[in-house]
C-alpha cells in the first residue's frame, strides 16, 4: 500500500485514540481545585520544564498560592513582564 | 540471561550515567536539587515513569513501526503516544489517589519536556534491546537519574554555608560541581562493557 | 460532547497532516540516504582493499562479504565489517583479507566513541598500519613493547583496552567466517 | 513606526537580556552535549533555530483553533514534525554532520526552549511578532551555543573550525571534549556572564 496513505492511517488512528482517551478523561475526571489555580494555570507557561524547582507548574501554582515558591523563579515566564504582574495581582487577592 | 540483565543495570547506573555522561534532565538536575526531600521523591517518579514508558516506547516501536516499515514516524509516534499517555495518568490518580498524587504524581507532566526519558526510549530501539532488557535500561535509567540528583542535592544543601562567588551562585556553581562529579564518573568508565 | 469532539478532531488533523508531510519529505530523502550509506561502504572497501576497483556482495551466515575484483577483474580480496564493544561503546572495524584468508591485507576503524584523545587514537594511520600483511594463521595478539612475531601489534600506551578491543574483534569475526569460502 | 520597535526589541531580547543559555538557562541538554567542536554547535543551533521558527509560526497561526486541553500533545507533535524534517534533511545532506549529532537530534523535540516559547508567546502573540521572538531566540541560543563550543575546541584541540589555532608545542586540554569539560567550561562561562552584566549596570547607573 502506497506509504504515504499508510503512514496517514496509522497517524490517525493513533491521534483519534489518544484523543478518545483524553477527552472522556477532562469529561468524567474534573477535580474541582481553587479557581485561582485554574487562572495561575493559564497565565504559567504550562511546560513543566523543572527549571523552577518544583517538578510541574501545576505544583509551582499550588507552592505560589501556598506561598512557599516565589514568581521570579519560573524562568520561562520572566520574558513576560506584564504577565508577572497579572500573576502577582492573582496572588494578593 | 539475569547476569547480562544486571549488567545492563549497573552499566547503566555507573557507566553511562544519564545526567553526568549523556548530559540529559539537566533543566530539573539544576532546577529541583537544591533540597534534597524534593530531589528523592522526583528521582523516584522519574525512575517510576521511565520503567512504565520503556514497555509502552518497545511495544509502539515492535508493533507498529517496524511491523509497517515507517521508519520516520518514530519521533511522532512516540512523543504524541508519551504525552497524551502522561495527560491521562496523571488526571487518573489525581482523581482516584489524591495521596499518591500529592507525593509522586505531581512530578508526572515533567515527562513530556523530559530530554532523558525520550533519549532513553531512541536508546532501547536503537540498541535493539528485549522487552525485559529495555524496561531494565529504563530502571536502571532513572535510578542512575536518582543517584546523580541526590548527590547533587545534599552537596548543594551544605553549599548554602559556604562562600560562593557572587557571580557564581546558583546555577553557576552547580554546573561546576557537576562538572567534578563528571569527572569522578569517567573514572568508573570501562567498569563493564555491554552494548 | 461538542468540546471532545472538537478534541480529538484537531489532534487527528494535525496527526493527518503530519503523517502525509512526513511521507513526502522521507520520499524525497530516502534515496540521497541510501546513496550516501553506499558510498560511506564503498570508499572504506576500496581503502582496506586498495587494488580493488569493483566489488560484490555476498551473504555469510549474518554478515555480507564483499567479493573484490581489481581492473582486469580478477578475484583479488574479500572485505568485512566487524564490530563489537570497545571501553565506551560500539566499535565498527572494515577490514580487508587475501583471497585465501590467510593474511590481513588492511584494516580501517569506520566507527568508534572512544574516549577523545586516547581511545580513538585507534583511528590514527600509526595503529591501523600495524594490521597490514598480517598472518592469519594464528590469533592476533596485543603486546606493550615492540612486536616480535608476525602476528602481534604493539598497544596504544595508556588505551589498552580499546586496542585489545580492536583486535578482539577482529579475531572473533575470523573465526566466525572461517567456514566462508 | 511603533509595530517596528515592537518587533526590534522582541527580536534584541532574545540575544542578550533574555538569552536562552546564559539569562534563562533553558535547553542546556544540547547546550552541552554537541558543542565540543564549533561545526557542531552551529548546527545543532541552526536546526534548533529553523525548529523553533517554522513551528512558531505554525502554531501562531492556528493558535485559536487548538483546544486548551489538548495544546501540548498538538505543539509537541507539530515540533515533532519539524525536527523528523530537519533530521531527514541533515542525513541526506549532511552525513557526518548528522553522525556527530547523533542522538542529539531528536532531543529538540524535547528542548525546554522551544515548547517554553510555543506556550509563553507564539500561542498568545500574532505572526509577525512570533518570528521576530523565534528569530531572536534561535539566534541568540546559536551564538552562545558557538562561544561555548569554540571555547571548547580552542582548548580542546587547538583548532577552530577544524583549522588549527594554535600552534608550537601547546598539549590540547583532553578533559574539554568530554563530559567533566563541558559542564566546567559553562559553568564558568555563566560567571562571566554576570560579571559583565553587573559591570554594564553598574556603568548604567553612574550615567
Amino acid at each position: 500500500m502506497n506509504i504515504i496513505l499508510l503512514s496517514a492511517i496509522v497517524m490517525v488512528v493513533l491521534a483519534g485514540i489518544l484523543g478518545a482517551i483524553l477527552s472522556f478523561a477532562y469529561s468524567k475526571l474534573k477535580v474541582e481545585e481553587d479557581p485561582r489555580k485554574e487562572q495561575l494555570l493559564n497565565l504559567l507557561p504550562g511546560v513543566n520544564c523543572g527549571a523552577c524547582g518544583s517538578a510541574s507548574c501545576a505544583d509551582f501554582a499550588d507552592k505560589l498560592i501556598k506561598g512557599e515558591a516565589d514568581i521570579s523563579k519560573c524562568r520561562i515566564s520572566l520574558r513576560d513582564e506584564n504577565k508577572v504582574t497579572k500573576i502577582k495581582d492573582l496572588l494578593k487577592e | 540471561m539475569v547476569k547480562e540483565l544486571i549488567l545492563v543495570f549497573i552499566a547503566t547506573v555507573l557507566v553511562n550515567n544519564f545526567v553526568l555522561k549523556y548530559f540529559l534532565g539537566i533543566c530539573p538536575f539544576l532546577g529541583v536539587s537544591d533540597k534534597l526531600s524534593s530531589a528523592i521523591s522526583m528521582g523516584f517518579a522519574t525512575t517510576f515513569v521511565m520503567t512504565i514508558t520503556a514497555p509502552v516506547a518497545w511495544l509502539i516501536n515492535n508493533y507498529i513501526l517496524v511491523k509497517f516499515n515507517l521508519p520516520f514516524l518514530q519521533y511522532v509516534c512516540f512523543i504524541i503516544v508519551i504525552a497524551s499517555l502522561v495527560q491521562f495518568v496523571e488526571m487518573v490518580i489525581k482523581k482516584f489517589f489524591p495521596l499518591l498524587h500529592q507525593s509522586m504524581g505531581i512530578y508526572l507532566p515533567l515527562i513530556t519536556t523530559n530530554c532523558a526519558i525520550l533519549f532513553m526510549t531512541l536508546q532501547l530501539v536503537l540498541k535493539d534491546y528485549s522487552l525485559i532488557k529495555s524496561m531494565v535500561f529504563g530502571f536502571g535509567a532513572g535510578v542512575g537519574f536518582t543517584l546523580a540528583i541526590t548527590i547533587m542535592a545534599s552537596i548543594r544543601e551544605e553549599l548554602k554555608f559556604q562562600d560562593v562567588p557572587e557571580s557564581l551562585k546558583g546555577p553557576g556553581i552547580t554546573l561546576i560541581i557537576a562538572g567534578i562529579l563528571a569527572l569522578i564518573f569517567v573514572g568508573l568508565g570501562g567498569l563493564i562493557q555491554v552494548k | 460532547m461538542k468540546q471532545s469532539f472538537k478534541m480529538i478532531f484537531s489532534l487527528c488533523l494535525i496527526a493527518l497532516i503530519s503523517a502525509v508531510i512526513l511521507a513526502k519529505v522521507y520520499m524525497i530523502t530516502q534515496p540521497a540516504i541510501i546513496a550516501n550509506e553506499k558510498k560511506a561502504t564503498e570508499n572504506a572497501i576500496y581503502k582496506v582493499v586498495n587494488t580493488a576497483t569493483s566489488y560484490k556482495e555476498s551473504k555469510s551466515g549474518q554478515t555480507d562479504i564483499f567479493k573484490c575484483y581489481d581492473e582486469n577483474n580478477k578475484f583479488c580480496g574479500l572485505a568485512f565489517v566487524a564490530e563489537g564493544v570497545g571501553y565506551q561503546d560500539l566499535i565498527k572495524v572494515m577490514v580487508g583479507v587475501s583471497t585465501d584468508f590467510n593474511k590481513i591485507l588492511a584494516i580501517e576503524v569506520i566507527e568508534n566513541s572512544e574516549t577523545p584523545g586516547l581511545g580513538n587514537k585507534i583511528v590514527t594511520p600509526w595503529f591501523e598500519n600495524q594490521f597490514q600483511n598480517l598472518s592469519l594463521q594464528n590469533k592476533i595478539t596485543v603486546v606493550k613493547v615492540a612486536p616480535s612475531k608476525d602476528s602481534e601489534i604493539q598497544a596504544i600506551t595508556g588505551a589498552t583496552i580499546s586496542s585489545q578491543a580492536v583486535v578482539d574483534i577482529i579475531n572473533n569475526k575470523i573465526e566466525e567466517l572461517k567456514g566462508y569460502k | 513606526m511603533q509595530r517596528t520597535n515592537i518587533l526590534f526589541s522582541d527580536f534584541i531580547k532574545g540575544l542578550w537580556q533574555q538569552n536562552p543559555t546564559f539569562r534563562l538557562l533553558i535547553g542546556m541538554c544540547p547546550t552541552l552535549a554537541v558543542t565540543s567542536q564549533v561545526q557542531n554547535g552551529l548546527a545543532m543551533g541552526l536546526a534548533t533555530a529553523f525548529t523553533l521558527l517554522a513551528s512558531s509560526i505554525i502554531i501562531s497561526i492556528f493558535r485559536n483553533f487548538i483546544p486548551r486541553e489538548v495544546r501540548i500533545p498538538s505543539y509537541i507533535v507539530i515540533i515533532a514534525t519539524f525536527v523528523t524534517i530537519v533530521s531527514l534533511f541533515l542525513k541526506a545532506n549532511f552525513p557526518e554532520v548528522s553522525k556527530d549529532l547523533g542522538p542529539y537530534v531528536p532531543l529538540i523535540i524535547v528542548n525546554c526552549l522551544i515548547l517554553g516559547r510555543q506556550e509563553a508567546f507564539a500561542s498568545k502573540n500574532p505572526v509577525y511578532r512570533a518570528i521576530a521572538d523565534a528569530l531572536g531566540m534561535g539566534i541568540g541560543f546559536t551564538l552562545s551555543l558557538m562561544v561555548l563550543a569554540s571555547v571548547r575546541e580552542v582548548l580542546g584541540m587547538g583548532t577552530l573550525l577544524g583549522h588549527q589555532v594554535i600552534f608550537g608545542n601547546f598539549r590540547p586540554w583532553v578533559i574539554m571534549l568530554t563530559p567533566p569539560g563541558a559542564f566546567l567550561t559553562l559553568g564558568l562561562l555563566l560567571g562571566l556572564v554576570n560579571i559583565i552584566d553587573k559591570a554594564v549596570k553598574a556603568r548604567k547607573e553612574k550615567k
